[in-house]
């Protein structure tokens, strides 16, 4: 049970990302089936925030030690945690993640772009964009 | 004195969002596209405002009242001319409101039906 | 470049060029042929300077590339190599003569290509003969190989390109899965694969490996024709005479049963031969062929089948001579393995010639032919004598030698088996001579269907291969004694 | 290496900056690419950059055979702080054999291109081949496990786009595409996840600094979890036996040029990144070794059988190809997978024999299919006769595959049996011996086709491909046979490769 | 771990994450394609506002311009094109996926096991590398955003792959759609949205605000969340408004396709020519500290930027600068080109306002 408690981001995470997958694997449709891969990229970066996140940090936007914000975040935590894993006096979250989740987002939106356009261009060819149909349009064709 | 502001603007931003989930109930209940657009961009100004004030208020006057006066601002700027595009688009496809009698033009009344309804059809 | 290397690339380029001038001049028949023919007399020149200096006891070498440590494209000449070389071109001067008469006298299509074949085949057959190691050796191997397929499907028909299929896949595929990997084990172990004398493999390998090595390799040589990968051998049969006769005598099953010897000789050496119970197996499996075959020619009518199979039977004796722990098994497979040859391309160039005259092929049609076209059943009845192993032949000093062989060290199955074959032999072979050359006169002798009968030049190649037989009778000794570096006890010692 | 001191002058100057520049170059060549105006001048662009691409990893690969290892920290930051390429042997063998099939499909292009892609699009189409290029050539150099996804996906991105481009030709390529595209995708967020879980467990991104962590660390869920991910992910890029869904389609659909730089050099460098989790991030003997016996190894085995049946009996010849590859792949794990000096180095062999000989037959196909429209084995009918030059590259390179000897193929072979023997693996002997003798049907089919069989009625007569197409094909043919003859380059950069890796325990 | 600290932004991000699963799950149930969308487009949301919980500003923004604005606007101009009948669900095809999601799930809760509890401070993500930065960052860099100075500057070289992946996909894009038949778009036979005044006005006000806007997220990159992929974002909705109100043709008549690709790929230039003038100035590739030469650093009066001690700074702040001005060129360029790609396919009646 402590488990789930202290480990309840990382499952939740787990549950969006295997929503994202099965959507994308249990339909024909292929706009659906991107849809399901961008759900599933976005639940990955989820969990790297996940990873980054320190109890009682701020953003990772420096602030002097003698602003009123400053103190007001110290006020709420006990001077030994702050001393012990603050930087100068203030307590941030992990910078690392964020930055390779803004660039895997970046990756993800790319993906849906191409993905996206090159089923318009099946549409176009195939008349259909279920992926069961465009079997039977090629399964017709010499060749195969 | 801070706790005054404290519950002031506590009270602002509560109200602010309570008008909002109305207007989310609205856009579920309401018969038809007009009316629901009505219920969602007006709870949204005004939802919206409420919030923005109550936020004001609890930052102080500081610069971030000044960021919040222009995000009020830009509210008030598309929400409407959002919902007055949504309602033409609705009109030119020919939705007919449910509430209230007024004509329309022969000949519009069936042009392009197809996304319109997908647009009609958002609401789950 | 020394005079060794000259030799060397002599005896490779001159099939290469006999090829390629082939290929160049395919257009003009004569000219074709006549060049055809020079190129195989001075290959045979060539050859037998190579088998004279082995034997004078500087072998050529020469080192060509080293793709990859412990793996060098290289010869290097050693006696029973330039015995074999010697053989090839001889009998491939005489085969290019007989194929010549053959080819013009049934008209055959696309001749250009069958002689463009035949040398190319030459050319592994020179490169298997000089390889200095397992990886050159195996490389030779499959050009013949490639080389002899299209001569295999000839005829270009649907029962060719079956025979055809038969033929590359039992032999490649032999080759990739039981040889490749046979060469390397050889390689991982020795670090090299290169023939030496006693053997490479160190004497204490581990017999397990000794076992899997010597039946991979083996077995992996299909061109000896042992049961169970013989099949490619009959289905040959397809094919017109005078490729009958190089891949029976001259080329394809001699590298078979070549490779078989060396490996023994060279890979393994007499001691683990001696040491490795697999030898003991394929030797049961050898005399197991040896019956088998003799049993199933006996019972075959067309003549070329009884050929094909007898072969099947002979190629047996040599490969139990190559695993006869005894080392003088070792120079009587050598020569038996030109006795045989000689004998055998005669047979063979007697039934093409039989075919070219009359069109019979089978062997019940022939009685009486004999009163016909009394020379080439002469030299049928000659061939025969030798293959069988009678005197005035050579293949009674082979045989001989086997027989002694297989007695002295003890494996009286083997010798059993081959005492047996050659009473069979008897059988399979004579009655043929016999009922052609002295069975009384009948209306059925068949007639010629070629105004004039046995064409020219198939006749003089019969003749030259039969005088061969008898010739060897008396050059036996030479051999044995050219041979003797093979093994480590000389002649007079083996008898029991 | 004395060949390249030989043939090889660089600025030291140059030289110290080589690393960066054999990745950026493209990237900056690629810009040019989608500037340049007309197809001409985008392909000159092309080919330009592809030089100087592989100048540089010549330059590099002579700086690792001097130094061994080559760091090169991006932006003055030392690691783990900032990211760092670094090149062991391995990487600069692929990326010589990356930056030289690169340049051949460039010089290809000029030609191939005309007769599968629209005009307007090759100035693009430049631009993206020399993305992919740089991606490749990222993904080989970096150090830095979340800079590889980026490359990953540089490449991948490219790779999509183009392969869809040739429903030009071919409609198939868009779904195609469209899969390989969702395969993709899904392996690499996959391989992002596993890095997540090694980063949550050591707390770095850099592979040496991680390497150290892992050691310290000793057995953990997520590091095991996470290598599982890695490998999937990035097996789905390397078509790893059941995750190669996505591959005949693609290459059978994709433009020839595309189908060439593909075959030769994206599962190449999947295997690469594979390679250098296990051996060089993950400690020798440990888990990764232990997956990779356990799991990757058997399934090498049933691709190398299974799809070689599946070669056999398909009916175009690409697919032939596409099924071909990854039976091939299979054989390159295999060795891998012993994790022995011997059978490591005989995997890159193989890895850099089958990326030549590939090259060689689809770039033959491509040549061939520029004046006749030819995809099922009927249609290659006698086309040996009518197209000789491109026919004869074709096979060399169908020589080398199945293994004909003084061919690189042969070596590729025997040094990987060798290496099975080394490490008395029987079962993968077998394996591989059966495998090739499946390989050498259908080779023999196809080689039979062009060769020995007339060409159907009212079939279209082919003519020899242009000069532009003869002659990177003939090259890479001839690579095929130089190596075969004298193998002393792979063989040392692989074996440098093998040494450097199993030798790099921590 | 900290008690009252982490209550209350805990409480806070169950609730989120509780809501994002039941977005999710709406999404795998509903068949009508526009309502995944849009329900895409409100789990972006929820999520942003669950990265601001989880102190990721930059990320919440990123998302949040790109989730809910850039993937939704494309993912209906793809359905708008494709005009999909509604999804079809078979069973049978849904349970292997089943399968091989309750798979892969336990491997992933196996994983996770391994790691440190969610917030320690101490868990070696936390501890190693990413504290470094946070404490470096003044020194090395000297600009309060950690995470644009580590975007930007540590890891620049990610950043350069991040924005070719973007130009790589404006290139996609365009090669699937920005040629053939349709990319010519004629004259629409009747001005579009001509009944849209309010739009039009509307339009007409906001344009040049969404503008400055965009600059402002770009120079503000550094203090703030912000940076020069949001500001790309936001200055490529200036174009697209335009062409949904005022139509297509006018929009690309006023900024043509080709342009924009060029500005694409300028922006790739503008980025990796940064990195080799630091080279030329005998650095490493995007090594800022030597993006001017020495006679030029030395020029550059100390303390200028408040602190004399790192003058080298002035270095990094307009490596990043530039670099950013890169990524905003490429990044707007490219959302420009792939919104001209799935509009242009379209027949006119894009160009009106819907």
């Amino acid at each position: 049970m402590n488990f789930v408690v202290t480990h309840f981001n990382y499952l939740a995470v787990i549950v969006l990302m295997m929503t994202g997958l099965y959507v994308l694997f249990a339909t024909g449709n292929l706009i659906k089936r991107m849809i399901g891969l961008a759900l599933f990229q976005t639940s990955t970066a989820l969990l790297y925030i996940s990873l980054g996140k320190v109890a009682g940090g701020t953003a990772a936007i420096k602030i002097y030690p003698d602003s009123p914000e400053a103190q007001a975040l110290a006020a709420q935590l006990d001077p030994a945690y702050v001393a012990q894993f603050g930087v100068s006096g203030v307590v941030y979250s992990n910078p690392l993640p964020h930055v390779l989740i803004l660039t895997a987002i970046v990756v993800g939106v790319a993906t849906l772009a191409v993905g996206l356009s090159i089923a318009v261009r099946i549409r176009e060819a195939y008349g259909t964009i279920e992926a069961d149909e465009i079997e039977a349009v090629r399964a017709r064709e010499p060749g195969e | 004195m801070a706790d005054a502001i404290h519950w002031i603007g506590g009270g602002l931003v509560f109200a602010g969002t309570l008008l909002t989930l109305l207007g989310g109930v609205g856009v579920v209940r309401f018969p038809d596209v007009y009316t629901r657009i009505h219920a969602a961009s007006l709870t949204d100004t005004g939802g919206a405002t409420l919030v923005l004030i109550g936020l004001g208020i609890l930052s102080g006057f500081t610069l971030e009242t000044l960021k919040l006066a222009f995000v009020w601002a830009f509210v008030m700027l598309t929400t409407p001319a959002a919902a007055n595009a949504l309602a033409n688009a609705a009109f030119s496809a020919g939705h007919k409101p449910r509430i209230g009698a007024f004509q329309i033009m022969k000949g519009e009344s069936s042009e392009g039906a197809g996304p319109a309804q997908r647009d009609g059809g958002v609401a789950p | 470049m020394t005079v060794g290397e000259l030799l060397i690339l002599l005896a490779l380029g001159l099939p290469l060029f006999a090829a390629l001038v082939t290929f160049a001049v395919g257009r003009m028949p004569d000219v074709r042929e006549t060049l055809m023919l020079v190129a195989c007399i001075a290959l045979c020149i060539i050859t037998m300077s190579i088998f004279v200096r082995a034997g004078a006891g500087d072998p050529p070498e020469m080192m060509i590339a080293q793709p990859m440590a412990g793996l060098e494209f290289a010869f290097r000449i050693e006696p029973l190599g330039a015995l074999f070389g010697v053989m090839a071109s001889v009998l491939w001067a005489i085969n290019s003569l007989f194929s010549i008469g053959y080819m013009r006298g049934k008209r055959e299509p696309s001749q250009t290509r069958f002689y463009m074949c035949f040398s190319l085949a030459m050319f592994g057959v020179m490169g298997i003969a000089m390889a200095a190691n397992l990886f050159t050796l195996f490389v030779f191997y499959e050009i013949l190989t490639l080389a002899t397929y299209p001569l295999v499907t000839h005829k270009g028909d649907a029962a060719a390109r079956r025979a055809g299929r038969i033929y590359l896949g039992t032999l490649v595929g032999a080759s990739v899965v039981l040889f490749v990997p046979g060469i390397i084990g050889v390689a991982s172990i020795a670090g090299s694969t290169t023939f030496t004398p006693g053997g490479l493999l160190p004497g204490g390998t581990d017999p397990a490996i000794g076992n899997m090595l010597l039946l991979l390799l083996v077995f992996g040589a299909a061109k000896a024709a042992l049961i169970p990968l013989h099949g490619w051998l009959p289905a040959a049969m397809v094919a017109p005479a005078p490729v009958s006769a190089l891949l029976h005598a001259v080329a394809v099953v001699k590298a078979g049963v070549f490779t078989i010897l060396k490996v023994s000789a060279y890979i393994f050496g007499p001691e683990l031969i001696t040491a490795l119970p697999a030898a003991t197996w394929v030797l049961w499996v050898a005399a197991a062929t040896i019956v088998i075959a003799s049993l199933v020619a006996l019972s075959k009518d067309d003549l070329k089948a009884r050929l094909a199979w007898s072969t099947v039977g002979q190629l047996a004796y040599i490969s139990s001579a190559a695993m006869l722990p005894f080392a003088t098994g070792l120079a009587a497979g050598g020569m038996h393995m030109v006795v045989h040859a000689v004998a055998k391309i005669t047979l063979f160039m007697c039934a093409g010639a039989i075919y070219v005259a009359t069109g019979v092929t089978r062997v019940s049609q022939m009685a009486g032919a004999g009163r016909r076209m009394p020379v080439v059943f002469t030299l049928f009845l000659i061939a025969s004598l030798s293959l069988i192993g009678l005197p005035p032949t050579a293949g009674m000093w082979s045989k001989l030698l086997l027989v002694n062989a297989s007695f002295g060290s003890g494996e009286w199955a083997t010798a059993a088996a081959m005492i047996a074959s050659s009473l069979l032999s008897i059988g399979y072979l004579l009655p043929v001579a016999f009922r052609a050359l002295f069975a009384p006169p009948t209306s059925l002798a068949p007639d010629f269907v070629r105004p004039g009968g046995t064409p020219g030049p198939a006749l003089v190649a019969a003749i030259l291969t039969g005088i061969g037989c008898i010739g060897l009778f008396t050059g036996a000794e030479y051999i044995a004694d050219y041979l003797e570096p093979l093994g480590a006890i000389t002649l007079l010692e083996t008898a029991p | 290496m004395t060949l390249f001191e030989a043939i090889y002058v660089t600025p030291p100057a140059l030289t110290a900056q080589a690393p960066i520049l054999v990745v950026a170059g493209p990237l900056i060549g690629a810009s040019a690419a989608a500037l340049s105006p007309g197809a001409r001048t985008a392909w000159m662009v092309s080919v330009l950059t592809a030089a100087f691409a592989l100048w540089m990893s010549v330059a590099v690969v002579t700086e690792v055979a001097r130094e061994g290892v080559v760091d090169y920290a991006l932006g003055g930051f030392a690691p783990p702080l900032g990211i760092a390429l670094r090149i062991d042997a391995l990487g600069a063998t692929l990326a010589l054999l990356i930056a030289s099939v690169g340049l051949l499909g460039a010089l290809y292009s000029g030609h191939a291109l005309s007769s599968e892609v629209y005009p307007g699009k090759h100035g693009l189409f430049q631009a993206g081949y020399l993305l992919c290029l740089a991606g490749f050539l990222g993904l080989v150099f970096t150090g830095d496990a979340f800079n590889a996804f980026v490359f990953l996906e540089v490449s991948s991105i490219g790779t999509y786009a183009l392969v869809a481009v040739g429903e030009a030709r071919d409609r198939r390529a868009l779904p195609a595409a469209f899969n390989y595209l969702i395969f993709g995708t899904v392996g690499a967020t996959f391989y992002v996840l596993g890095v997540g879980f090694l980063y949550g467990a050591t707390g770095t991104l850099n592979l040496v600094d991680m390497s150290v962590r892992l050691a310290a660390l000793g057995d953990n869920f997520a590091v095991q979890a996470g290598l599982a991910f890695i490998v999937a992910g990035l097996g789905v890029k390397a078509a790893i036996f059941p995750l190669h869904g996505w591959l005949p389609g693609a290459y059978a659909g994709a433009p020839s040029l595309v189908s060439v730089f593909l075959a030769a050099t994206a599962t190449k460098s999947a295997i690469y990144l594979i390679v250098r989790f296990v051996f060089d991030v993950f400690p020798t003997g440990g888990f990764g070794q232990t997956f990779l016996a356990l799991i990757v190894a058997p399934l090498a085995a049933a691709a190398a059988i299974v799809c070689s049946v599946q070669a056999i009996f398909e009916k175009e010849v690409r697919r032939i190809l596409a099924f071909s590859s990854v039976a091939q792949v299979g054989f390159i794990m295999l060795g891998i997978s012993l994790a022995t000096t011997g059978g490591l180095s005989a995997g890159v062999f193989y890895l850099v024999a089958h990326a030549l000989m590939k090259g060689a037959l689809f770039m033959g196909v491509g040549a061939l299919a520029i004046s006749v429209k030819a995809r099922t084995v009927e249609e290659f009918y006698g086309l040996g006769r009518e197209a000789p030059w491109s026919a004869a590259a074709f096979a060399v390179g169908a020589a080398s595959l199945a293994g004909v000897p003084l061919t690189m193929g042969f070596l590729a072979k025997w040094s990987l049996i060798a290496g099975a023997l080394e490490a008395g693996a029987l079962w993968v002997v077998a394996t591989l011996a059966v495998g090739s003798l499946l390989t050498l049907v259908y080779v023999g089919r196809l080689l039979e086709a062009m060769f020995f069989r007339a060409p159907l009625p009212g079939a279209t007569r082919a003519h020899e491909a242009p000069f532009g197409v003869l002659v990177p094909l003939l090259v890479m043919a001839g690579l095929s046979v130089w190596f075969g003859v004298d193998s002393s380059l792979p063989e040392s950069l692989s074996r440098a490769s093998a040494t450097g890796l199993i030798g790099s325990a921590r | 771990m900290n008690a009252i600290a982490l209550e209350a932004s805990f409480a806070l991000n169950v609730a989120l994450l509780l809501m994002l699963v039941a977005i999710a799950a709406a999404i795998a149930w509903t068949r009508s394609l526009v309502a995944a969308i849009l329900l895409m487009g409100v789990y972006s949301l929820a999520s942003a506002v669950w990265l601001v919980v989880m102190d990721a500003a930059d990320v919440a923004f990123t998302e949040a311009v790109v989730g809910a604005g850039v993937s939704t606007v494309v993912l209906l101009g793809a359905t708008l094109l494709v005009r999909p009948g509604p999804v079809r669900v078979d069973w049978r095809r849904a349970i292997a996926p089943a399968v091989l999601v309750v798979g892969v799930g336990a491997l992933l809760v196996l994983a996770v096991s391994g790691l440190a509890s969610f917030g320690d401070p101490s868990s070696p993500a936390n501890a190693h590398v990413g504290r470094s930065y946070l404490v470096e960052t003044p020194n090395d860099i000297g600009i309060p955003n950690v995470v644009t100075a580590v975007l930007a500057s540590y890891r620049g070289f990610d950043t350069l792959g991040e924005t070719v992946v973007i130009f790589a996909a404006g290139i996609g894009v365009a090669l699937m759609l920005g040629f053939g038949p349709r990319s010519s778009l004629p004259q629409p036979p009747v001005q579009p949205g001509e009944h849209h005044v309010v739009l039009r006005v509307t339009a007409r006000l906001l344009i040049p605000l969404i503008i400055l806007f965009a600059f402002y997220v770009l120079f503000h990159g550094d203090l703030g969340a912000g940076g020069g992929f949001q500001a790309g974002v936001i200055l490529a909705v200036a174009p697209i408004l335009h062409a949904l109100v005022f139509g297509l043709h006018a929009t690309t008549a006023a900024i043509p396709a080709g342009f924009v690709r060029g500005v694409a790929a300028l922006g790739v230039l503008v980025f990796a020519g940064v990195g080799v003038v630091c080279m030329a100035n005998g650095g490493g590739f995007l090594d800022y500290d030597r993006l001017f030469m020495p006679r030029v650093e030395a020029m550059i009066p100390p303390g200028l930027l408040g602190d004399p001690t790192h003058s080298h700074n002035w270095g990094q702040h307009f490596g990043i600068l530039l670099v950013e001005v890169g990524v905003l060129l490429t990044v707007s360029s490219t959302m420009v080109t792939i919104f001209y790609g799935f509009a242009g396919r379209a027949t006119h009646d894009v160009g009106s306002a819907r």
